[in-house]
């Protein structure tokens, strides 16, 4: 394995721990709102680590460049649709949880 | 392959069912759409049995006409449920229903 | 490099097994087309690395498709399906 | 290489397995629109099985559609379905009539259990080794006009299931327009966040129809993709509120909803005539005649899908009879 290599498998590797991190969250957390997080924070971070990963790996500039084209548009299109769950929960009357 | 070819089988049985259990009509065309997976399941898996090589693509063209057909039935027999439901007020085919 | 992807990919697929968990239990419609959604990335990531493993470059067209369509799905959700909630089970 | 036989059986089993967990309760949920959202889940699955099994046109295919199109057309008639209901008053109704419904017959288990058997015995019966007709798809490959084997088998070897195809989409829609409108759903307005998705969304998904199409003669892809995707970005406009209105039943929306059938009926029928045979591509001019029936097939086949997923006939403002 050269240098890359182990680069790239710390970064995947804590990839999937991020994915890990957004799973936990999305089963243990108390309400819809809190588990919003898991979808646009964890997973998207975790997403990112595994598209630079792969990047350091892949054949040639454009499939990286791919890679990356994928990443943001997953993170926009997450973003953007947990913003509409949210204020339509909010608007439904779905309560914050409260300690 | 067989393993996959199998699950095909049984996402059949699962599908027919329910297609014969449930009134609701919603449910019948979840149901047939279920049961064409299985179907398309038991043919790519059987179409992998060229050994080491490429596995054989007429299947495969079989089946993507196959998802194109399904997803246009599937918009038809949405629109004959909710013309049914309109008229009768249950999107379920009964006993009642027949006089 | 092989036996880390397809350890990867194994690993990320028993992430998207245990987040049908919260499909199933809800308790919100909500709830559960969140929990999709997250299948969706979870998806597209177990593809971009299978498709490194394999050397198939056509599997990044499909994660590319995956990104794009799982938004479709949830803005039909928001804009038509999503029923008035009971806000009697809207915590767990 | 032990390891890796191993780690790609375990994923396989565990997709297989929740493949058909999943089949199971979505079909037994009590709640219909828990029962979609699992659906939307099985597709992602299957896509997902696809790859496994070396077919990644059908998996591109799948993520379009079977995750995609599907999930909203579903999600829609429900929501149609509720309002119905809410006018008709019949929503408790249909509970009671549920239950009725949930006793069963115990032969039909007992019955079906001998289909599943029977399917599982055909399958293992197959000889475990043959190549189907991948190597009569190897030998023509060059007189095909284009590269990529699956392109080759739906536009060339088998271009007649693509016709039939096309023809089964329009009467599907117009089997849809024959029933008249729907109920009309209360559209509210989209707010600033849908918005700005809907507009740097569509661009992308017109971009990547456009990519999905060219990238079809050489690698996978094609028209049923690259049309679905587009058909996608027509949902998302309608999911919006954009109405077309008198704009469908104008002349240049009626031509592209019958280029495809129609150019590809047209070349079958000027080859039948010159050659004696349908959809025999001449060497020479194949790929241009492939390239310019998948144009056509694109943008039939997504403004087919998107007028589906609509699901109201075209009515113009000039006739009133």
């Amino acid at each position: 394995m050269t240098l890359i290599d182990y680069l790239s498998t710390i970064l995947l590797i804590a990839g999937a721990l991020f994915f890990l991190a957004g799973t936990l969250g999305l089963l243990r957390f108390p309400d819809i709102y809190t588990r919003l997080h898991a979808l646009t924070k964890a997973d998207n971070v975790g997403l990112g680590l595994i598209v630079i990963g792969l990047a350091l790996q892949s054949e040639s500039l454009a499939s990286a460049g791919k890679l990356i084209l994928i990443w943001l548009l997953v993170m926009f299109a997450g973003a953007s649709v947990s913003n509409l769950i949210a204020s339509g929960a909010l608007q439904r009357g779905i309560r914050l949880w409260k300690r | 392959m067989y393993f996959y070819a199998l699950i095909g089988v049984g996402l059949f049985s699962v599908g027919l069912y329910a297609l014969i259990n449930y009134a609701h009509l919603l449910r019948k065309i979840l149901a047939l759409n279920v049961m064409g997976s299985g179907i398309f399941l038991i043919l790519i898996a059987l179409a992998k049995r060229t050994g080491e090589t490429q596995p054989d693509v007429v299947p495969h063209a079989m089946v993507i006409t196959g998802i194109v057909v399904a997803v246009s039935a599937t918009a038809l027999a949405l629109t004959l449920m909710l013309k049914l439901a309109a008229e009768t007020g249950r999107a379920e085919l009964s006993e009642k229903d027949r006089d | 490099m092989q036996a880390i992807y397809f350890l990867l990919a194994l690993f990320l697929l028993l992430n998207l097994i245990a987040g049908m968990w919260r499909v199933l239990r809800g308790p919100t419609a909500a709830d559960r087309m969140l929990a999709a959604q997250l299948f969706g990335t979870t998806a597209v990531a177990i593809l971009l690395i299978v498709a490194q493993a394999t050397g198939d470059p056509a599997l990044r067209d499909v994660a590319l498709v995956f990104a794009l369509l799982a938004a479709v799905t949830a803005v039909a959700f928001v804009r038509r399906a999503w029923p008035d909630e009971d806000p009697r089970h809207d915590t767990d | 290489m032990e390891t890796l036989t191993l780690l790609a059986l375990s994923f396989d089993a565990l997709l297989n397995l929740s493949l058909l967990y999943l089949a199971w309760i979505l079909l037994n949920c009590e709640d219909l629109l828990k029962a979609i959202v699992l659906f939307v889940a099985f597709g992602l699955l299957m896509a997902l099985a696809w790859v496994r099994l070396d077919a990644p046109d059908v998996a591109l295919a799948e993520a379009a559609i079977g995750a995609g199109l599907t999930g909203a057309l579903l999600l829609t008639a429900l929501a149609k379905l509720r309002v119905i209901e809410t006018n008709k008053g019949t929503t408790q109704q249909l509970k009671q009539d549920s239950e009725n419904f949930q006793t069963l017959h115990y032969m039909t288990p007992l019955a079906l259990l001998l289909v599943a058997i029977g399917l599982g015995y055909v399958v293992f019966s197959m000889p475990p080794i043959s190549a189907g007709l991948s190597n009569d798809v190897a030998t023509n490959m060059g007189n095909s006009g284009v590269s990529h084997s699956v392109t080759a088998v739906l536009l060339n070897f088998r271009g007649y299931d693509t016709l039939l195809e096309m023809f089964v989409l329009l009467v599907s829609l117009l089997g849809v327009w024959s029933f008249g409108s729907t109920t009309s759903q209360h559209e509210t307005t989209p707010g600033p966040v849908l918005d700005t998705l809907t507009r740097r969304l569509v661009p992308v998904l017109i971009l990547v129809a456009a990519y999905l199409l060219w990238v079809g003669a050489h690698a996978p892809g094609g028209a049923f993709q690259a049309g679905s995707v587009l058909a996608a970005a027509g949902v998302l406009l309608l999911l919006m509120g954009w109405r077309p209105g008198g704009y469908l039943s104008t002349l240049p929306f009626r031509l592209i909803l019958v280029a495809g059938p129609g150019l590809f009926a047209i070349t079958a029928a000027l080859l039948y005539l010159l050659k004696g045979q349908l959809l025999a591509f001449p060497v020479e001019y194949a790929g241009i005649i492939i390239f310019a029936l998948e144009t056509t097939a694109t943008l039939s086949i997504a403004v087919i899908l998107a007028a589906l997923f609509l699901s109201e006939p075209p009515h113009s403002d000039k006739e009133h009879i």
